[in-house]
């Protein structure tokens, strides 16, 4: 029997565990000689206090979707993609060309194009190391940090060397055709007459990363593959009893894996830079991991920490802006989500077990006094 | 040959001696399971005692406990009369106990010598203790007749000498108390034999022995006293002499058992299953399976006999689809692919093959799954389960809900995870699921492994009518009792090979155990030296042969 | 500045975002980070020349990745900052698309051409710069090879090589010059572990000079060069001091002179396209205490009168970016 | 190539594969104990400033070194409590340590120096000075032999000097020691260990502790021996890899030794573009040089170097079975 009841599971765990990691953040702060309550304070007027602010965090958190569901549909078959980064770098590779060379008529079919090529790009970059595990057993997750070493050196050889237009100095593409330029909220909402913020960043795409989190549930739940990747991930060997093949699942799962983190490409690169820039990803395939582990791998819950790390993300330029903590601190917070929310998991899950075993026992005595 | 004869006589007790091991109500929970409750238990020095109950009684936590291995909650430990603390294992082997465990706990790609001084070293430099244990391991195994050669990797050497370096391995560290959990488990009769001549003799050393088991005839052949366990609790501790095998399968079960299948004499019809030449191969290389035949009819129980790792388990999987192998095998008449596309579970049900394999844990169940997506699990394509691209879950959840009810799943509820239910009930989810499938064929392994009494006389009585139904069944088992009851024919494997084949009705215990050491009829061994050198040989790992 | 204060001035900037106008200079860094002993450093003195010859405040930012740029320049536009100063070439593209839309704020550009009525674009000369230098260190060099070692491998840095090699060539045609380019990417302005090796490897090619035009990067290089016992020449800021007695020169390359007169001039600046060269004193050699004894009077005769050639027009120094390709030096 | 050349390639490859050595010893502990450790790379960094920033501070490069090492301790420490005591998993563990590393180093650094998350310039006993050894410089003139040790063999830090001595002092402390049997047991078959009445945990412990000093050593090489000073990132994926090593040299003392100097000539020879193109005739591409060391190890990993067997309990929580 559960010793745990499944909304304890689900929301009390995390919730606690995000709690603990936003304590010590706080003891961070203290420690580098700031205020915690005037940063936070600065954080939410700058992230969530006015539209530009909204603009920027949806447009980071649309990041964190695409990786964290990356992330997080490996996680359903017990693979652990941290190559997201690389993945997404490739997506912009992805995304550069389909602009740069194909003239799109409209926005709307550049974005399906982009996003296509994007995906395909991220597919084949998630795709060689999935090979490499499913048939020469190398380790995924060496193979894949290895991938995002490799895939940066690729684009800026790119950059450098193919794309970079003449007498430019910045390892950059040119600027994309202003036929592909994505509308941004600003343009989405002016029709309803609400005022957006014209200068944030956030565009259409995070209307497709929210597509994408519906259709990754269905996938995951609702469908045949699902369920095999889910079997898969749960129990290798009751899987090839079912006649599920180990191959087809890891490769299957890791491309789509790669694609959904190449298909952020639409958003930083075709959305907002408009053109190929080098560390255009900044981190956002890292990021993934906590977004994965901290919304346990449930496209809703990656939802919702995305917009929760595009907080702290656009909160954190602000205070970078506006004060002398550096940027680093949301790396610091970043890594506190991650260590409470995925690795001392049990520091929060042990107690709680057992004050609800606890509980119950005296529950049970209770019934039986009262018979 | 009778257990008098194995283990002579014991020692005439002292009167007034203290017990060599004293428990008094020892309480365990590991979360909401009461694994032991308020136990006590009184072992003479110098006997055999021995601790019987159903799988999941809490036999082997009770030891563990004794061993340091878990802490009790509530209760005492006296040791030759003194109350003593065994917080660990530490304390534990100090207090002169030796544990052997059902999985050995041997560290694979050291030597015998390395494993026996782990933890028992006699100074931080290594040398001069390797070269202590190899002095003491040569008196250890001319007192006791325990020979193995220190060098050997323990991957490399058989189980029986793997459990031998175990007792070593108590022995060496002074023990006087030797508990060992179900310890013939993975061994041949004969090897049992073998071990139970060993315990004679440390018995007659003075030794205390206690011994845990589900298998009465163990118990029967070899204690001098029996404690019963059932559900955490003592239920009884009598004389061995003055129980029956009846009486304790009462008190284990808590209710009459039937220790026999009632079933109709088979009546064969057409080879559903035909193997020619069955071959596997591996992943390092060794092969398990060297040229396989047999048959097995619609309407009859092929039992396949043997000790575990004999190749059986690579039988049920090459057929069952998720093994590659080399050969001829047919279904009905027509090829089976053995290797490629064709060759996975899916491909096998598909063609009316059933399996419910031999570890339903790891294998035949998802055990985070709940259990109408076990259901569904390995027929998850089935057209009636779907609904276009999607899967129909309310469909499977209604066949999940009648499945239950008609294999009596306790608790019915669909919703509820498979590591939730009890080993009876996972296994009935497997079979309702397999079984429902109306297969041509149904290959079932360990039918009854981890099961209580209760869901295997089910189970049994399953398994029988659908053979009565017409269909072929092979069955695996490691459990001898379980062939002999269940099988219309009974093939023994050993070393990857069928050593024969028998029929229950003209054959005995003591010939299939031979078999199942590789010893065929014409060169039955004659004294106990030529069985050892044969187990010897035949224990060895077949990766040297290669 | 207590902690209260500084926050309290960062709610205000944000309060006042959006309306009130906020009169201050801003300048923002470019990735290497303000205290990159090169070029941004410089462009941080100028910024605090003019602070305390005014007393006026600036803001500043140090950008920590490539999407911060825009934003960090809408930030200060939109906040009121005038005009904003920003170092480097990876701004042009940004600001091209930025500052029409923030037509009432002056902004300048440091080593790129931005062509927006709004926008001062100040470029330098740092091949003429680098010729004299290059002179230098091979009238310094005993072993007539001298070495070079470039950041981020651009044509801006490939300018500086063949000035370099140029100056070189000029005085000692036998000589060699072992060029190296750290890397290909932003961080290779960043890397002083990698300049360390580049320098060692270089020294066993015989070079006893070594010319860093790395940024961050050149810290290693300058150190290493020092802990080997040979001379190194600095670039952009005066690196003299880094290592005296060691460092034969550097390359002034007056970012802090573009940055105090862009603070002074203010809003409503003058704008277009400023080249800074020799003959400006936008760039050139630098001498000081900690240099005196390594340079003779025989070179500062010789140099100083390239300088003044290359300042009335009558030596050209081949700018490698006119037709990227250099006459002394093969990439 | 004429000899000199190759002895500056060697000496290059010695001063670029000690960091690698000390990261891939300190994993070959951990995991040797059956914990797996992709945190080598944040423990790395965060030694690598704290050394550097209490050497700024104190002057002495030791007092820097205890520092580094201590800090990498705190970091070794977490880890241990995560996937130890908290039966969490060892690899998102490790992620997070590279982030926190990553981001604290900066945020310190910024706080205390305000440079930039970089410290000031270390000087004279701030730094691990290069040991002349004795006679390197009589015998710097005899052919061949000469420059071999006054080049190659003399002339580093004692860091360097220490890193390859802990070479034979692990295999040493693995396979002559009860201490080293322990270990070696752990991560191949806790229970075993746990049953003999040896503390599974305690070892693990001391494992986890061991590769925290040897990172923290790795990390000191970094910033105050092979640099004067700590500047952002400065690990730059040596970590990870030292991790690649450590599986090349299927957790093996020895091999780790030749593994991590192949990883150091690939280092070395990205310095030096023009021995390649001698060597091979054609110009190699910067980035292609630059992701060589990365594509090998995937080469490694994907076993056409010969498959290696990582230690059977590796990476698995130890949980009494029930």
């Amino acid at each position: 029997m559960d010793v745990m009841p499944k909304w304890a599971e689900v929301i009390l765990v995390p919730l606690i565990s995000l709690l603990l990691a936003a304590i010590l953040s706080a003891l961070v702060i203290l420690g580098i000689g700031e205020d915690p309550v005037a940063a936070v304070k600065l954080m939410v007027t700058g992230a969530l206090g006015s539209t530009y602010g909204w603009g920027y965090t949806l447009y980071y958190a649309t990041n964190f979707i695409f990786t964290g569901l990356a992330v997080s549909i490996a996680f359903h078959a017990r693979l652990f993609n941290i190559g997201g980064e690389g993945q997404a770098m490739l997506g912009g590779l992805g995304v550069a060309i389909a602009c740069l060379y194909i003239p799109w008529p409209h926005w709307s079919m550049a974005l399906v194009g982009a996003a296509v090529m994007a995906g395909l790009f991220g597919a084949v970059w998630a795709a060689i190391p999935a090979w490499l595990q499913a048939k020469r057993g190398s380790h995924i997750v060496i193979t894949t940090i290895m991938f995002n070493f490799i895939a940066a050196a690729l684009l800026n050889y790119v950059l450098v060397n193919l794309m970079r237009p003449k007498g430019s100095m910045d390892p950059a593409t040119a600027r994309f055709p202003e036929a592909v330029n994505l509308p941004t909220l600003h343009d989405i909402l002016a029709p309803f007459g609400i005022a957006f913020s014209k200068s944030a960043p956030a565009n259409v795409s995070f209307l497709v990363a929210i597509a994408a989190c519906f259709v990754l549930w269905v996938l995951i739940w609702r469908t045949r593959l699902g369920y095999e990747i889910r079997a898969y991930g749960h129990s290798e060997s009751a899987a090839k009893y079912a006649g599920i093949s180990p191959f087809k699942i890891i490769m299957i799962t890791m491309i789509i894996s790669g694609a959904l983190a190449g298909m952020m490409a639409i958003n930083n690169v075709m959305g907002e830079a408009e053109r190929l820039v080098l560390n255009s990803t900044e981190g956002a395939g890292f990021i993934g991991i906590a977004v994965a582990l901290m919304g346990r791998s449930h496209p809703l819950g990656v939802f919702i920490s995305a917009i929760l790390f595009g907080f702290l993300y656009q909160g954190g330029a602000e205070l970078a802006l506006w004060t002398t903590i550096p940027r680093e601190l949301i790396v610091v917070i970043q890594a506190l989500v991650i260590l409470f929310t995925g690795a001392l998991d049990n520091m929060v899950r042990m107690p709680l077990e057992r004050i609800f075993l606890a509980l119950r026992k005296r529950n049970a005595k209770a019934a039986e006094g009262s018979k | 040959m009778s257990a008098d004869k194995i283990l002579g006589q014991p020692e005439a007790a002292v009167p007034f001696a203290e017990p060599a091991i004293e428990l008094k109500g020892i309480s365990k929970a590991f979360g909401p399971v009461q694994a032991n409750k308020d136990i006590s238990i009184r072992v003479m020095p110098g006997t055999i005692h021995g601790i019987i109950g159903e799988n999941g009684a809490g036999k082997s936590t009770l030891m563990s406990i004794l061993y340091g291995f878990y802490k009790a909650d509530k209760g005492e430990i006296f040791i030759s009369g003194k109350k003593t603390d065994i917080p660990d294992s530490q304390a534990a082997i100090a207090a002169g106990i030796g544990m052997v465990f059902q999985h050995f706990k041997l560290v694979e790609n050291f030597t015998v010598l390395e494993n026996i001084i782990l933890g028992a070293e006699d100074g931080w430099k290594l040398k001069p203790s390797l070269a202590k244990a190899r002095r003491s391991l040569v008196e250890l195994a001319e007192d006791y007749g325990l020979n193995v050669d220190p060098d050997a990797l323990i991957q490399d050497i058989g189980v029986g000498m793997q459990q031998r370096v175990e007792i070593l391995k108590a022995l060496y560290r002074q023990a006087d108390i030797l508990i060992l959990d179900e310890p013939t488990g993975v061994l041949t009769p004969a090897e049992a034999d073998q071990l139970f001549l060993i315990l004679g003799r440390l018995r007659s050393e003075g030794k205390t022995i206690i011994l845990i088991t589900h298998k009465l005839r163990e118990i029967m052949e070899t204690t001098d006293t029996v404690s019963v366990m059932r559900r955490g609790e003592m239920t009884a501790t009598v004389k061995t002499s003055e129980t029956s095998p009846a009486e304790l399968a009462e008190l284990m079960v808590g209710r009459k058992v039937l220790l026999r299948v009632d079933k109709e004499p088979s009546a064969p019809g057409d080879v559903i299953l035909d193997v020619k030449g069955l071959r596997v191969i591996d992943d390092k290389g060794v092969e398990r399976l060297r040229g396989i035949d047999l048959q097995v009819r619609a309407g009859e129980i092929l039992g396949i006999a043997g000790v575990a790792g004999n190749g059986q388990s690579e039988l049920l999987e090459v057929l069952g689809g998720y093994e590659d192998g080399t050969g001829e095998v047919t279904v009905n008449g027509q090829n089976l692919d053995l290797t490629g596309k064709y060759s996975d579970g899916k491909s096998r049900r598909a063609r009316g093959i059933a399996h419910v394999p031999e570890d339903r844990q790891r294998e035949g169940l998802i055990m985070d799954f709940h259990a109408w997506e076990n259901t569904a699990f390995g027929y998850h394509d089935d057209p009636g389960y779907r609904s276009g691209v999607l899967m129909n879950n309310n469909a499977i959840r209604e066949d999940t809900t009648e499945k239950m009810a008609r294999f009596d799943v306790r608790p019915p509820d669909p919703k509820l995870e498979a590591k939730n239910f009890s080993g009876g009930n996972q296994q009935k989810i497997v079979l309702a699921r397999e079984i429902e499938r109306n297969p041509d064929l149904l290959l079932i392994g360990q039918p009854t492994r981890g099961v209580d009494i209760g869901a295997i006389e089910f189970i049994h009585q399953q398994i029988v009518a659908l053979r009565d139904q017409g269909k072929a069944i092979l069955l695996v088992s490691v459990e001898l009792e379980e062939i002999l009851a269940l099988s219309d024919r009974i093939a023994v494997m050993f070393d990857g090979r069928v050593m024969g084949e028998r029929t229950p009705a003209d054959t005995n215990e003591k010939e299939l155990g031979l078999l199942m050491a590789g010893i065929t009829d014409t060169d039955v061994p004659h004294s106990v030296a030529e069985i050892e050198a044969n187990l010897a040989h035949v224990t060895g790992d077949a990766s040297k042969e290669v | 500045m207590t902690l209260m204060t500084k926050f309290m001035g960062a709610a205000a900037a944000v309060a006042l975002s959006a309306g009130a106008a906020l009169a201050e200079p801003a300048l923002i860094f470019d990735l290497g980070g303000k205290f990159d002993k090169s070029f941004n450093e410089a462009a941080f003195g100028g910024a605090q020349r003019w602070a305390e010859e005014t007393g006026g405040t600036f803001r500043e930012i140090e950008l920590q990745s490539e999407a911060q740029r825009e934003q960090a320049l809408r930030r200060f536009a939109e906040a009121g900052a005038n005009p904003i100063v920003m170092t480097g070439f990876a701004f042009g593209d940004i600001l091209n698309q930025v500052a029409p839309d923030y037509p009432e704020t002056d902004f300048a550009i440091i080593d790129m051409v931005v062509d927006q009525p709004n926008v001062r674009s100040v470029v330098f000369n740092e091949h003429e710069g680098s010729y004299l230098v290059g002179m230098m260190a091979a009238m310094a060099s005993e072993s007539n090879t001298v070495g070079f070692i470039g950041g981020m491998d651009i044509p801006l840095i490939r300018k500086f090589a063949c000035g370099y090699a140029q100056g070189v060539k000029a005085v000692n045609a036998d000589a060699t010059v072992i060029a190296n380019m750290t890397g290909t990417t932003p961080s290779a302005w960043n890397d002083p572990v990698k300049g360390s090796e580049l320098t060692k490897a270089q020294i066993s090619q015989g070079a006893d000079v070594v010319y860093a035009a790395a940024g961050g990067t050149g810290v290693g290089v300058l150190q290493t060069a020092a802990d080997e016992g040979i001379l190194s020449v600095g670039v952009d800021s005066n690196q003299n001091h880094l290592h005296p007695g060691k460092v034969l020169t550097s390359m002034m390359k007056r970012v802090d002179n573009a940055v105090y007169q862009a603070m002074t001039d203010g809003p409503g600046m003058e704008k277009g396209f400023n080249v800074m060269g020799i003959a400006n004193g936008g760039v050139g050699y630098a001498m000081d205490e900690n240099n005196a004894e390594l340079v003779s009077t025989d070179m500062l005769t010789a140099v100083d009168a390239a300088a003044a050639k290359i300042a009335d027009g009558s030596l050209a120094v081949h700018d490698y970016m006119s037709d990227d390709s250099c006459p002394a030096l093969s990439f | 190539m004429d000899y000199m050349t190759l002895i500056q390639l060697l000496d290059s490859t010695v001063r670029l594969a000690t960091p690698l050595l000390l990261a891939c010893l300190a994993g070959l502990f951990s995991e040797r104990a059956g914990i797996f450790d992709i945190g080598l790379e944040g423990k790395m960094l965060a030694a690598a400033f704290f050394s550097a920033a209490v050497a700024s501070l104190s002057g002495s490069v030791w007092i820097g070194l205890a520092a580094g090492i201590g800090a990498s301790m705190a970091l070794s420490i977490v880890h241990g409590v995560a996937s130890i005591t908290f039966r969490g998993n060892q690899l998102i563990s490790g992620v997070a340590i590279n982030f926190l590393a990553a981001g604290i180093t900066v945020l310190i650094a910024q706080s205390w120096f305000r440079q930039g998350g970089r410290t000031p310039s270390l000087m004279g006993g701030g730094r691990f000075e290069a040991i002349t050894l004795p006679g390197a410089e009589a015998i710097a003139d005899v052919p061949i032999i000469g420059p071999l040790y006054s080049e190659l063999i003399s002339g580093h830090s004692i860091l360097v000097y220490m890193a390859f001595a802990a070479v034979p002092l692990t295999w040493w402390l693995l396979y002559r020691t009860r201490f080293g049997l322990r270990l070696r047991a752990v991560g191949e078959n806790p229970a075993a260990v746990d049953t003999a009445g040896v503390s599974v945990v305690g070892l693990r412990y001391a494992a986890v502790a061991i590769c925290g000093v040897l990172c923290g050593i790795a990390g000191a090489y970094l910033s105050t021996a092979l640099q004067a000073g700590f500047v952002k990132d400065m690990s730059a994926g040596r970590g990870f890899i030292a991790l690649a090593a450590l599986i090349f040299a299927k957790w093996r003392p020895w091999y780790a030794l030749y593994s991590t100097l192949l990883f150091g000539l690939f280092g070395a020879l990205e310095t030096r573009p023009d021995v390649i193109e001698s060597l091979i005739g054609i110009k190699m591409q910067g980035q292609l040089l630059g992701a060589l060391p990365y594509i090998m190890t995937v080469i490694i990993l994907a076993g056409f170097g010969g498959k290696a067997i990582p230690p059977r309990a590796g990476g698995e929580p130890y949980v009494k079975e029930r």
